[in-house]
């Protein structure tokens, strides 16, 4: 079993995958009514007509919990493979992981400091 | 995966194209393994509404077949039968998408998972991140879901879902870098090998609790599930979906749940380790879906007992302790881990090391995870000691003032 | 196996796509969204130069520290890329980028 | 030419995915559509390191790309879009369809005309990610672009947070 097999049968998975929900939303789309009225397809929202855009301003502290997971995220690129081979490192291994932990935790406790972390 | 490579060998054999061949039998190991998740789900929600049902002091299902069994494929029928509205404002293509997204990145997850030590879809060298990078699928299919319905309520539940899930996404992924430590692999495999002689969960298990945390927060369980909420909101990114998208969405998370108890069945429990496992395959899975149950069955206790948390709250807990603690278990593991291998305490190898040998390194390693447990529980008592005071006396002071207003 | 050509064609024409959308986009995120464009195509170049290099033991693994590298520096560059334009839509009420022409002499 | 396998397929459908994907984002007026174009172009990108068998890039790619940057640009699209749209997609369009198209000639007859000698052989062995993380922290190795790396990261952190909070909180 090479490894390109092995995603062969991953990318055979992924596109078999969305077939089985859409098996049964296929037989619904055959079986079900339809019976649509201008109401009925209008927005849901609090049985009111709609105003203005869904555009809504949104606050920034959004941004700020995105940011601070893609920063988290990406460095598990260096983490992972560290990781898997921690065992078979020396000492300095652990002190360069450590170096690396060590900097953005720094980042974090900055945005603690700058109170970017509270949901206000 | 063996059944695929045999079934391959005996159709070259009967003198079929050897590229067909290797198709069919890819197509027939993924239709295999696919079956488990969706023979799963069914199962799946029946159990979910009777064990809700007993919590809350009720019967549940009882009506269609033996105990209610057949309650599931009655639910089918109906949502089948359902009208589907799609409202004229959406984005209909990303509208449709969404949910089979969200179910498809479920049953994907499944692709990977070993069901005893040889038989598995595939053995992937890099499963533990598999898992991670294609649950964020699930996290986009909000987004676009929230995006698509074209509707306030939709998109703000859609951004609040999406900031919860990706913020508890941070705790997950360092705990999940224990396991991966100390097994010194990404496969799921091999991670369940290397304990052979002890369990993750008793070597960190603090690991293993922020790893069942936040993953009851990735699928959006209650105390976390003020997103949704389907009691008193009316329901999150979802809210515009109707019939069987609607149930996909539904069907998705409850096995998403059940696939996280399977997950950290192997990741710290030992997977399919178990008296006799050898002997068959069947024991070894029955472990494995054994351990699998009684963890999905905890998240499912969990769900119907505790409180909601508010949204600031979900947020604080996550980033000023949960992060830090589980950054500050990644430094502390690895650091013991590589004192007690530098003084030849700890073999370098965990996969078939035995009992004795493993025992040093479990004894510092619980003993230090224990310390800081008792430490955390302590802090957190006189923290919410100090909020309980403080909130009383913010209610004695308000009961006073509308006492006087009433004596004026 | 596929040449190594077809690779860089295909990186090729994914980085022109990407120096269109950046020249012609009039909204800032467009832009940066082009942007990444370019930085995968260079990314694509790296593996596949990478995995088609002549073997080569002490720089076996050049094309993947580059690549996790990119990976890195497109997350940055998008965080504080997005960062600036939110901040100048904030004082400027515009997500163009000839808007903000404020260090013009 | 070719030979039609699994790689070739795969080849195939992942550069309808990445230059479908390009197109899109460069030419939709909705920029949260053009965020999903941009998923789709980098799924693409991910699944060319999958047959350049670099699965672990190809999972960091999707995790960072899918999982982090187009929660981002989606967050920083509804923060930005509520007063102003903008009407017009392009400017300057005729010039930078020309440029764009010089040079994409240009780096075709690049990669097509063997200047630079034309040999490929593939590696013997194909590293792993133990390999990987091995090497990074090897002094003869990586170990400074991965400090540089985390440095980077933490920098670009704390300026993202300085330049987005609002003033007055």
């Amino acid at each position: 079993m090479n490894v390109l097999n092995e995603w062969a049968f991953i990318g055979l998975f992924a596109l078999l995958a969305p077939v089985f929900p859409a098996l049964p939303i296929a037989v619904a789309w055959i079986f079900r009514p339809r019976k649509p009225n201008v109401l009925k397809s209008s927005t849901y929202e609090c049985g009111v007509e709609t105003i203005g855009d869904t555009w809504v301003q949104f606050r920034v502290q959004y941004y700020i919990y995105g940011l601070i997971f893609l920063v988290f995220d990406v460095e598990m690129v260096f983490l992972f493979p560290w990781a898997v081979a921690y065992n078979d490192m020396s000492l300095f291994g652990f002190v360069a992981g450590f170096l690396f932990i060590f900097l953005l935790t720094d980042a974090l406790f900055y945005a603690w400091n700058k109170k970017a972390l509270e949901w206000v | 995966m063996e059944i695929c490579t045999g079934l391959c060998a005996l159709m070259v054999e009967s003198g079929a194209n050897s590229g067909l061949a290797q198709f069919m039998s890819l197509l027939i190991g993924v239709l295999l393994v696919s079956g488990v998740p969706l023979v799963t789900v069914i199962i799946l929600i029946w159990v979910e509404r009777k064990i809700a049902a007993r919590i809350q002091d009720r019967i549940g299902p009882n009506r269609v077949g033996p105990w209610g069994l057949m309650q599931t494929f009655a639910d089918m029928v109906k949502l089948i039968l359902k009208e589907d509205i799609t409202p004229t404002a959406a984005d209909r293509v990303l509208y449709n998408a969404s949910p089979l997204v969200s179910f498809a990145s479920v049953v994907l997850l499944w692709a990977v998972i070993p069901f005893t030590p040889f038989h598995f879809g595939v053995d992937l060298e890099i499963a533990a991140l598999f898992f991670v990078a294609v649950a964020s699928f699930g996290t986009l299919s909000v987004m676009v879901a929230g995006w698509a319905s074209n509707n306030k309520y939709a998109l703000l539940g859609a951004f609040r879902v999406v900031a919860l899930l990706v913020s508890y996404e941070v705790p997950l992924v360092f705990a999940l870098l224990i396991p991966v430590m100390l097994a010194g692999s990404m496969s799921l495999v091999d991670i369940a090998n290397a304990q052979s002689g002890m369990w993750f969960v008793v070597l960190s298990p603090l690991a293993f609790l922020i790893f069942y945390i936040s993953s009851q927060a990735e699928t959006g369980r209650a105390p976390f599930d003020l997103i949704e909420a389907e009691s008193e909101l009316v329901a999150g990114f979802n809210i515009e979906y109707s019939g069987m998208k609607f149930g996909m969405f539904f069907a998705a998370e409850f096995l998403h749940v059940f696939t996280n108890g399977i997950l950290m069945a192997l990741l710290f429990f030992g997977g399919w380790k178990g008296p006799f496992y050898y002997e068959s395959p069947l024991i070894a899975f029955f472990w494995l879906g054994l351990k699998g149950s009684i963890i999905y069955l905890t998240t499912l206790w969990i769900r119907n007992t505790v409180p909601r948390l508010r949204i600031d709250q979900i947020m604080a807990f996550n980033w000023k302790f949960l992060v830090p603690l589980s950054i500050g278990n990644v430094v502390l593991i690895s650091a013991l881990l590589k004192v007690m291998q530098e003084l030849q305490l700890s073999p370098r190898n965990f996969v078939g090391a035995s009992v004795p040998e493993m025992l040093p390194t479990t004894i510092v390693l619980f003993l230090s995870n224990l310390a800081i447990i008792i430490y955390i529980m302590g802090m957190l008592r006189k923290r919410g000691e100090e909020m309980r005071v403080s909130s009383q006396q913010t209610r004695r002071a308000f009961v006073q003032a509308s006492g006087s207003a009433a004596g004026d | 196996m596929i040449p190594l050509w077809m690779y860089l064609a295909v990186a090729a024409a994914l980085f022109s796509i990407g120096v269109f959308g950046v020249l012609a986009r009039r909204n800032a995120v467009a832009i940066l969204m082009a942007i990444e464009l370019m930085l995968n195509a260079v990314n694509i170049n790296l593996v596949a130069f990478w995995r088609y290099s002549e073997t080569n033991t002490d720089l076996l693994l050049n094309g993947y520290v580059f690549t996790a590298f990119i990976l890195i520096v497109a997350a940055a560059e998008a965080a504080v890329g997005l960062a600036i334009i939110i901040s100048v839509y904030r004082n400027r009420r515009s997500v163009i980028p000839e808007d903000a022409h404020t260090l013009k002499g | 030419m070719l030979e039609l396998n699994a790689i070739s397929i795969g080849f195939f459908i992942f550069t309808i995915f990445t230059l479908g994907g390009a197109i899109g984002v460069v030419t939709t007026r909705n920029l949260f559509q053009g965020t999903v174009w941009l998923m789709v172009s980098l799924f693409g990108i991910a699944g060319y390191m999958l047959l350049l068998s670099a699965p672990f890039l190809a999972a960091v790619q999707i995790l960072v790309y899918i999982g982090a940057i187009a929660i981002l640009i989606t967050f920083a699209v509804m923060l930005t879009r509520s007063v102003t749209r903008v009407d017009e997609r392009y400017i300057r369009t005729i010039p930078s369809l020309i440029g764009s198209l010089v040079l994409f000639l240009i780096l075709i007859a690049g990669v097509t005309i063997p200047v630079f000698g034309g040999h490929e052989g593939a590696p013997v062995v194909v590293k792993t990610t133990h390999d990987f993380g091995l090497a990074l922290v090897d002094g003869n190795g990586y170990v400074v672009p991965f400090m540089l790396a985390s440095l980077l990261l933490t920098a670009a952190m704390i300026g993202a947070i300085f330049i987005a909070r609002d003033e007055e909180t």
